[in-house]
């Protein structure tokens, strides 16, 4: 027994083993810059001294217990980032290491030379350190994270910076696991909603707990997942596909660990969803229809990678058939089986790899006698493929004896385990037959490439350990059984598994070996005959032609639903609001219970005169093509509207909006100068229709709202207050101007601060070459003289209006807003009776006023802080000379010059381009 | 505490007067807006470690009572927001160094007074000044969206300025009935008022509508991909994170206090979310620059926001609010990696784009993360999000909610692999092969940063959900905030 | 000093002089304008007339059209600076030579009221 | 009491002018016609209004702002009664069929075709 | 009720305006809009009270407060609305549309 | 009062008839022209107000109004352009 002291140690190593490999990672290339492609080396022994640390722990996981250790990720939802060691997981990332060291002793002599390869070797430890964390975690969460990590990195694996033939393929490796890993998420958030806990160790512990109804789709998500990314059929077809990476990443990835991922998830959740029928049926049935499948394309490729990669395909499958079976014994057989396909797929990719290089191909048509020139090679490939084909005395052999012997054993259905050892036996034929023709392949026939060596050891080196350890392994599975055994009832707790043996006897097993090695063989010498037949199997998944086409259609379906937004004119975006104005008015009026009455005396006589005046003033303005007449009419709206409001009581905005509608008449003058002054055609009459339609129905609307929610109720809380208080807090006679400086002086700042925004806008829009160019001589005439008599006696009037309706702003109708529009109608006029620019006026500009105003009413506002007083409230500010001055009345200032600063910049910049018509001397026409 | 509310809001309109009053001296102008943007994230910064112990710091401005002033407070939302914002702004800032998109003698003042106005809606208590706020935001946008856009702005800067001036008209007129039906227009006095007063739910409808108009949200949404991809990347990513976040916070806050999350209106809010989900993604297959599907991501991603305020629960809004952070980030790093790829290719029409994978490895990192982030996949923020996500919803047992959601992903995966697959893989084309420039710190750097902050937010999400936490407590349950705002 | 003073007074006496004149003539071509348009018909003569003027600045000239455009029946259509020469649109101006001498009558009281007492050039409200 | 009289006939005088430029707006043929009657009787009307105003709201400061007021108007409607006058001319607007002469340019002023190239 | 109509022309115009080419149309139409809500704003105040508002006033005291929301919400409008105009100026410079159209809607 | 109640529903005809011409034009200077008088009708209308509605602060307005009213005539004037509608 270990003690806590000895496992948290022990669950320090997870860490350092898991954070080495990112290390690793970060350190790949300092160690490319230093050593080039000969960075491997490093790498590898970085690979074994992990695995090193976590065999030390190996005496920790036969005495039964896992090493663990933890870090708090979402306290919040409980959620840990908990790494967890059991006998299941050390198989799994000694796989992942090991195999990993040896493809990383190989890649140095498999690259080439001129260059760093820095990426892949990031990419390469990044992504064994993601397959390292995913047989560790011991939390959905995480494992779910490192799965995803491991797409992605394959991703950029096959990907290979983006070579032409690489691409198609790394977009679909990544969309078809990506999809299998939304799955896998969809069942991380059932299962940690319906158990409450997202502790893969808590959960697996104690599988009665899970509901039905979420471990059907937890299952069935689990499943998805896992044969997407273990490229089960139907989703097979991204694996050969992949094909395109380097050697080095098929070996890895495809061999021993992106595709083992798959086969670990199911083990794992065997424990949870294991011994329900439709989990085990399922797996049994996908794996050996794969298997078959599988095995089949891989008899028809000529390519050697193609065929391992099919091989893969079909070694899957049987995999994931024999988790189905769920005894003690078929878990066993996976765990043994899986080690066995690890070691012989990498050493047969690494040395296809090797004949890749050397020959100059991997055509099994093109290669021939072999064996004279590389004995080592061939002889090393041909103990793989016995391997691969199930022949004694290799670790294959006993695996797949195993798998016979599981498969029998299935009992849900009477028969149906000999009918899966049937097909089993039928797949593993299949794969007999087409190890015997890469064997053949390479052995037989002359040597035809004329420099044809075996290769330096260094090259060889990595492929022979694990040949041997291939082959070596067979007679001394026992080595392995403790920790197979082990790692079966980690994956399921359920007793104990069988000693693995080399000789089990004779079983039906060996008769079903036997049987294989007779009738592949025969399949074998009769491929003359049997090649047409396979040639007539489509080799790819009903998937791959329309995942494409799909795809074309999701673009078409988009470029759809995004016309829309393509539109130029902005009616149309405008119109969708509206209605949803009107739609929403339509369901308040249907469901809006009964209202407080309306107040009686809200409506006098006199407004319907002004209704009339607006009803007609409006007809007029929207039929009027006449631009002048728009413009005009707008105006006469905003004077009707002023009577409404003096009617109404409120003077300050009838005041303000009759020098608004000024102002504005003088600014459109200069953004419409020199243009026809007619409006574009109102459009085709189905647009004018729906127009009036939603403009009835909008106006329809609004008319209901505001009769529904307004006039309703008695005086606000706030406006009584107002009323009541106001004055008295302030001193200030004219409550609405009160509100403005004091109450809401912040509303007013903001608004002040948005004339100051347009302004910038105006003066950042004009190129100053162009205004400059256009004035001198359009200009120099256009002074009228009428014009420049009513500035000079006018202008001054204006300016002292402005400054008593700026003081007295408080008292009475005023205000600074107001008197800095009357001062901008004053530098308007300037503008209009002198266009190069007015005396004294003129010389306005609106980027001085603009600053000074804001850095004003900021300072007046935050003077209050010196005395701890809140931003915006009313002090008095000490001024030399004058005594002291509120704080309010600078405030109030400064929004008086950014008002004037908008004016003065429009009045400017508006007109800044060459204008039509512009008023000269009219001169007399000779008659 | 209190005094610091005024910072977000002051701080950067005051560096706005001093770049205003300093025109020319560049280097000095960007030291004003960097320093004014990193004053803002400090206070956010406090504020948000403040508002997570459960204080609700306040301001009356001008010292008023309560029932007239209007008052500044911050909870754990608006000081996130304020901070996420911030930094976006930071980003962008530096990244306009880089594209020079800041010597323009307008864009420094512009995005100040336009960052204040966002902050200032953050903090803002009172439904005016919030419409006057958003105002001071948008005005600038319209400017920056006319100074900064390249051919077409015209059209574009037309439909935009009229949207949100359409926007800004019904929510002016949706505060007005709100005063009508209430009296008053202070978001505390309006708690839970559309529950009690139908006709206050109609009122605030209004005032939703608004929102939604200024937020995208579908059927209200082409605005924003019509309009936002004519602006220069860095303008769009500093919109990006400021301007229909905006939108989407009132339409939380107000949903929240205001309706008290009334259940009655799940079905139209998940509905409109999921809408959003699923025709922002799939438009933004269908286009072809990098600006227009980031663009059209805006209104699918706000569409996953919009479920999580949609389902109300203390998970759902927790993800919300998740999401709304970890998305602003990453999109305005997609965004900055379009303006790098602008800045050295002249263009980012996928059909005119290839090989930026090999020629900009670091280009290729910052998108490559941050687009894996959108789509949410492990081990970045995204993926968090898309988890808490996912997790609410099956909490209230909407599985097709919880399908949409994760389709949506893989479709926004996708239109990430499609703008991969041709911008950074396919060839190089002739004409960027003797125009390459190589981008420079200032313009590789924030979306760097930007991506290593969605990098980060994975393995060390477990803070910002804290926040996330206490922000959703505090829309659940908003008499603490309504409490200190009211005074009562 | 008294000079001064003595000048500006008869000069504000003029111009009052000269506004009661103006007063009245404004009363009857109002009452003109306004018959004619109560009463059913239209005895209208309008014409587009040619005036030179004496006006020598344009401050005067400007005054002058004031005064013109003031007057219901004569309305200041443009003048020119060199000669100085004013257009009037004229309600009843069937006779030209009547019409001119009619503006010019204005004109000169005009010019008489506001230029300074003793000559010079230059009046208070300065060149143009 | 007299008051109240001499202000309501004044009122009624400057209704009436304002009325009666009105109708000149319809019946005058021309635009030049029209302006004759309405920018002086309207303005006149408007005055006489003021001063009724002055009379019925009797205080130093309503006669101070009425008669500055009345004071503005005359100096400003003929300001923009000018203005309008040029550009109508200059802009070519018909004159009525029954003008006499026309000593400034003929119905096309020499003007029109000028501003028609720029 | 005429407050409610008021509202109701103003909005329909204005709609019309918006929905109809050509940007001075859209700019008088946001005009009118706004208009609208100034009128929509004055009646939320409660449109029965129409004394202008005045210290310690009676029962026919208007409400301040919209009024002040009112001349807040114009001037915003007036910066816009000069703000549009530029656009619709920008617009109209940038030359190749006909002479007619200084508005250039959809064509 | 009864009269001024007349006087302002008379100056409302008034301002229709200002309306009618408005609309009908037929010359942009005639619109113009129109606009020009309709401003002395509001003012007039104001100033009534004022006695009316009994605040003297109106006539302020009616200041204001004579002072800047032309500024609107003359920019309008600027408009007017030579083609018929
Ligand atoms: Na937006
Ligand atoms: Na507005």
């Amino acid at each position: 027994m270990a003690t806590p002291a000895r496992l948290l140690r022990a669950g320090m190593i997870l860490a350092v083993v898991l954070g080495g490999q990112f290390l690793l990672a970060a350190a790949a290339p300092v160690l490319t810059w230093w050593w080039g492609r000969n960075a491997g080396y490093v790498l590898a022994v970085g690979y074994l001294t992990g695995a090193g640390l976590l065999i030390s722990q190996r005496p920790v996981l036969l005495a039964d217990q896992a090493v663990t250790i933890s870090w708090p990720w979402l306290p919040s939802l409980g959620v840990y980032a908990e790494l967890r060691m059991d006998a299941l997981s050390l198989i799994f990332a000694l796989l992942v290491l090991g195999v990993g060291a040896s493809v990383m002793a190989y890649c140095p002599r498999y690259l080439s030379p001129d260059s760093r390869h820095t990426r892949v070797y990031v990419t390469m430890t990044l992504f064994a350190g993601a397959m390292l964390g995913l047989v560790l975690a011991d939390d959905l969460l995480l494992l779910f994270a490192f799965w995803e990590l491991s797409s992605i990195l394959s991703f950029v694996l096959i990907g290979q910076d983006g070579r032409p033939q690489a691409r198609g393929p790394a977009i679909q490796a990544l969309v078809v696991t990506t999809t299998g890993g939304v799955a896998l998420l969809v069942a991380v958030v059932v299962l940690t909603a319906s158990l409450g806990t997202s502790d893969l160790h808590l959960i697996l512990a104690d599988p009665g707990r899970l509901a039905t109804g979420p471990a059907w789709a937890a299952g069935a998500l689990v499943i998805f997942a896992a044969v997407t990314k273990s490229a089960q059929v139907p989703f097979h077809f991204w694996l050969p596909g992949a094909m395109v990476a380097l050697t080095p990443v098929s070996a890895y990835l495809h061999a021993a660990t992106l595709v083992k991922a798959g086969i670990y998830l199911l083990m794992r959740f065997s424990a949870l969803f294991g011994g329900q029928w439709p989990w085990d049926l399922t797996l049994i049935g996908l794996g050996l229809l794969t298997a078959i499948v599988g095995a089949l394309l891989a008899l028809r490729q000529h390519d050697l990678k193609a065929l391992l990669a099919y091989s893969t395909v079909s070694q899957l499958g049987l995999l994931v058939s024999v988790i189905g079976v769920g005894t003690p014994a078929s878990d066993a057989a996976a765990i043994l089986y899986t080690i066995a396909h690890a070691l012989f797929k990498a050493t047969l990719f690494m040395l296809v790899g090797i004949i890749d290089r050397q020959a100059g191909s991997r055509d099994i048509r093109a290669l021939s006698g072999l064996w004279r020139a590389m004995p080592i090679t061939v002889t090393l490939t041909v103990l793989a493929a016995m391997s691969l084909a199930g022949l004694p005395p290799t670790i294959g052999f006993v695996g797949k004896e195993a798998i016979f012997e599981a498969l029998v054993t299935v009992d849900e259905v009477p028969w149906l385990g000999w009918i899966a050892a049937g097909l089993a036996v039928l797949a593993a034929t299949l794969t007999f037959a087409y190890a015997a023709r890469l064997v053949h392949g390479v052995l037989s026939g002359p040597t035809r490439q004329r420099e044809l060596y075996e290769p330096a050891w260094s090259f060889l080196a990595p492929a022979a350990v694990a040949a041997v350890l291939a082959t070596a392994l067979g007679p001394a599975v026992a080595f392995l059984s403790p920790m197979v055994e082990r790692a079966a009832s980690d994956a399921r707790p359920q007793g104990q598994a069988p000693y693995l043996a080399f000789w089990h006897g004779f079983t039906p097993a060996l008769g079903l070996s036997v049987l294989t090695v007779l009738l592949g063989t025969l399949l074998f010498w009769y491929r003359r005959r049997t090649d047409p037949v396979l040639a007539a199997i489509p080799t790819t998944s009903p998937f791959t032609g329309h995942l494409e086409r799909w795809r074309r259609a999701l673009v078409r379906l988009g470029a759809v639903v995004a016309r829309p937004a393509q539109v130029t004119a902005p009616a149309p975006y405008l119109a969708r609001p509206l209605l949803a104005v009107v739609a929403l008015a339509a369901v308040a009026a249907l469901l809006l219970g009964p209202l407080p009455a309306r107040h009686p005396d809200a409506t006098r006589p006199g407004d319907w005169l002004v209704f009339g005046l607006l009803l007609v003033t409006l007809a007029g303005l929207v039929t009027t093509r006449s631009a002048l007449a728009a413009v005009a009419l707008t105006g006469a709206v905003g004077l009707i509207l002023a009577i409404w409001f003096l009617a109404t009581g409120a003077p300050d905005v009838a005041l303000t909006l009759m020098l608004v509608e000024v102002l504005t008449t003088v600014v459109v003058m200069l953004a419409l100068r020199g243009r026809p002054g007619r409006l574009v055609a109102p459009g085709r009459r189905v647009g004018i229709i729906a127009g009036i339609g939603l403009a009835v129905l909008a106006g329809v609307a609004a008319t209901a709202a505001t009769a529904a929610l307004t006039g309703r109720r008695d005086l606000s809380p706030v406006g009584a207050w107002y009323l009541r208080e106001a004055s008295s807090a302030t001193g200030g006679q004219n409550l609405v101007n009160t509100i403005l400086v004091d109450f809401r002086a912040l509303d007013t700042f903001g608004e002040a601060v948005v004339l100051a925004v347009v302004a910038v806008g105006l003066i950042g829009f004009a190129r100053p070459a162009e205004a400059v160019r256009h004035r001198p001589d359009a200009v120099r005439h256009a002074v009228d003289p009428v014009l420049e008599l009513a500035y000079r006696v006018l202008a001054p009037v204006m300016l002292a209006a402005s400054a008593v309706l700026f003081l007295r702003g408080h008292q009475e109708l005023g205000g600074g807003f107001i008197a800095a529009l009357l001062a901008g109608t004053a530098v308007g006029l300037g503008h209009l009776a002198h266009p190069a620019g007015a005396p004294l006026l003129g010389r306005l500009r609106g980027a001085p006023l603009l600053t000074v105003g804001l850095l004003l009413a900021l300072v007046a506002g935050m003077a209050p802080l010196a005395v701890g007083r809140a931003f915006l409230t009313p002090v008095k500010l000490p001024l030399p000379g004058v005594g002291s001055v509120s704080s309010a009345l600078l405030f109030d200032l400064g929004v008086y010059l950014m008002v004037l600063a908008l004016v003065v910049a429009a009045v400017r910049r508006l007109d800044s381009a060459p204008a039509g018509p512009a008023p000269g001397p009219v001169r007399e026409r000779d008659r | 505490m209190s005094v610091l509310l005024i910072v977000p809001l002051v701080g950067p309109l005051l560096a706005a007067a001093v770049l205003l009053a300093l025109p020319g001296r560049l280097v000095l102008r960007r030291v004003v807006a960097l320093l004014a943007t990193a004053a803002v994230i400090a206070v956010g910064v406090v504020l948000l470690l403040a508002t997570c112990d459960g204080e609700v710091p306040v301001l009356r401005v001008g010292d008023w009572p309560p029932v007239v002033a209007i008052t500044l407070a911050a909870d754990p939302l608006s000081a996130l927001l304020v901070t996420v914002s911030a930094t976006v702004v930071l980003a962008c800032l530096v990244a306009a160094a880089g594209t020079g998109d800041d010597r323009r003698q307008a864009f420094l003042p512009l995005t100040m007074v336009l960052s204040a106005g966002a902050y200032g809606a953050y903090l803002t208590t009172d439904l005016f000044n919030l419409f006057v706020l958003v105002e001071v935001m948008l005005v600038p946008s319209y400017v920056l969206l006319a100074l900064s856009g390249g051919p077409g702005r015209a059209g574009a800067g037309r439909v935009y300025v009229a949207t949100s001036l359409l926007g800004s008209t019904i929510l002016l007129a949706g505060v007005g009935l709100l005063y009508g039906v209430t009296g008053t227009v202070g978001l505390a006095d309006l708690a839970g008022m559309a529950r009690e007063v139908p006709a206050a739910a109609v009122a605030g409808g209004v005032v939703l509508l608004a929102f939604a108009l200024k937020g995208a949200l579908v059927p209200l949404h082409d605005w924003l991909p019509r309009a936002y991809p004519v602006a220069s990347p860095v303008v769009v990513a500093l919109f990006s994170g400021l301007l229909t976040k905006v939108g989407l916070y009132a339409i939380i806050r107000i949903y929240a206090v205001l309706y008290g999350g009334d259940p009655a209106y799940h079905p139209l809010l998940v509905a409109v979310a999921l809408a959003s989900m699923v025709i922002g993604v799939l438009g933004a297959i269908g286009v072809g620059s990098m600006r227009k599907v980031l663009a059209f991501h805006m209104v699918s991603q706000i569409g996953y926001v919009l479920l999580g305020l949609a389902l109300f629960t203390a998970a759902s809004l927790a993800a919300a609010i998740f999401y709304l952070a970890q998305y602003v980030l990453v999109k305005a790093a997609l965004f900055l990696c379009a303006a790098v790829v602008r800045a050295t290719r002249g263009t980012d029409r996928l059909s005119r784009l290839g090989g930026l994978a090999s020629s900009n490895p670091l280009l290729a990192l910052a998108f490559g993360v941050a687009a894996l982030s959108l789509a949410g996949l492990p081990p970045f923020g995204g993926f968090l999000a898309k988890f808490l996500v996912l997790r609410a919803a099956n909490e209230v047992g909407d599985w097709f909610v919880l399908m949409v959601a994760v389709l949506v992903s893989l479709v926004t995966l996708l239109s990430m692999l499609k703008i991969w697959g041709i911008a950074f893989w396919g060839e190089v084309p002739r004409a960027a092969r003797e125009r390459t420039a190589r981008p420079g710190l200032a313009l590789l750097g924030p979306p760097l940063a930007l991506g290593g902050c969605a990098l980060l937010l994975g393995p060390l999400g477990g803070p910002l959900l804290q926040v996330a936490d206490a922000a959703a407590a505090g829309l659940l349950e908003p008499a603490g905030y309504v409490r200190a705002v009211s005074g009562r | 000093m008294s000079g001064v003073v003595w000048r500006a007074a008869v000069r504000a006496a003029r111009i009052a002089g000269f506004l009661a004149w103006f007063a009245g003539r404004l009363v009857q071509a109002n009452l003109v304008v306004a018959r004619e348009i109560v009463t059913p018909g239209l005895g209208l003569q309008p014409a587009v007339v040619r005036v030179p003027l004496c006006a020598r600045t344009d401050t005067e000239v400007a005054l002058l059209t004031l005064f013109v455009t003031l007057t219901p029946g004569t309305l200041a259509l443009a003048v020119r600076r060199d000669p100085r020469v004013m257009w009037v649109h004229g309600m009843y101006a069937a006779d030209a030579t009547a019409f001119r001498r009619a503006v010019a009558e204005l004109e000169g009281r005009l010019l008489a009221a506001v230029r300074p007492v003793g000559g010079g050039r230059t009046g208070s409200e300065g060149g143009g | 009491m007299i008051r109240m009289l001499l202000a309501s006939v004044i009122l009624v005088i400057g209704v009436s002018l304002i009325v009666i430029s009105s109708l000149g707006l319809i019946r005058l043929p021309d635009v030049y016609n029209r302006m004759n009657a309405v920018a002086k009787s309207g303005s006149l009307g408007l005055i006489c209004v003021l001063l009724a105003v002055l009379l019925l709201l009797p205080s130093p400061r309503t006669v101070l702002v009425g008669l500055v007021a009345v004071g503005l108007q005359l100096v400003s409607a003929p300001v923009g009664g000018y203005a309008l006058a040029r550009a109508a001319y200059r802009a070519g607007s018909p004159l009525a069929e029954s003008t006499r002469y026309d000593e400034l340019g003929g119905r096309v002023p020499a003007v029109r075709r000028r501003a028609g190239r720029g | 009720m005429s407050g409610p109509l008021i509202v109701g022309v103003l909005v329909a115009a204005g709609v019309f305006l918006l929905l109809r080419p050509g940007q001075l149309r859209l700019v008088l139409g946001f005009v009118l809009l706004g208009h609208a809500v100034n009128v929509l704003l004055l009646a939320a105040g409660g449109l029965h009270r129409r004394e202008p508002p005045a210290d310690g006033g009676g029962s026919e005291s208007a409400d301040p407060l919209p009024q002040a929301f009112i001349l807040t919400a114009i001037v915003i409008t007036f910066g816009i609305t000069v703000y549009l105009l530029r656009l619709l100026r920008r617009a109209s410079r940038r030359g190749s549309r006909p002479p007619e159209t200084w508005d250039g809607g959809p064509r | 009062m009864l009269l001024l109640d007349v006087v302002l529903v008379v100056l409302a005809l008034s301002m229709t008839v200002v309306l009618g011409r408005l609309i009908v034009g037929p010359t942009d200077a005639d619109r113009a022209a129109a606009l020009d008088h309709g401003f002395f009708v509001f003012l007039a209308a104001v100033a009534v107000l004022a006695v009316r509605l009994d605040t003297p602060g109106l006539l302020d307005l009616v200041l204001t109004g004579t002072l800047v009213s032309f500024l609107a005539t003359v920019a309008l004037a600027r408009l007017v352009h030579r083609r018929r509608p």
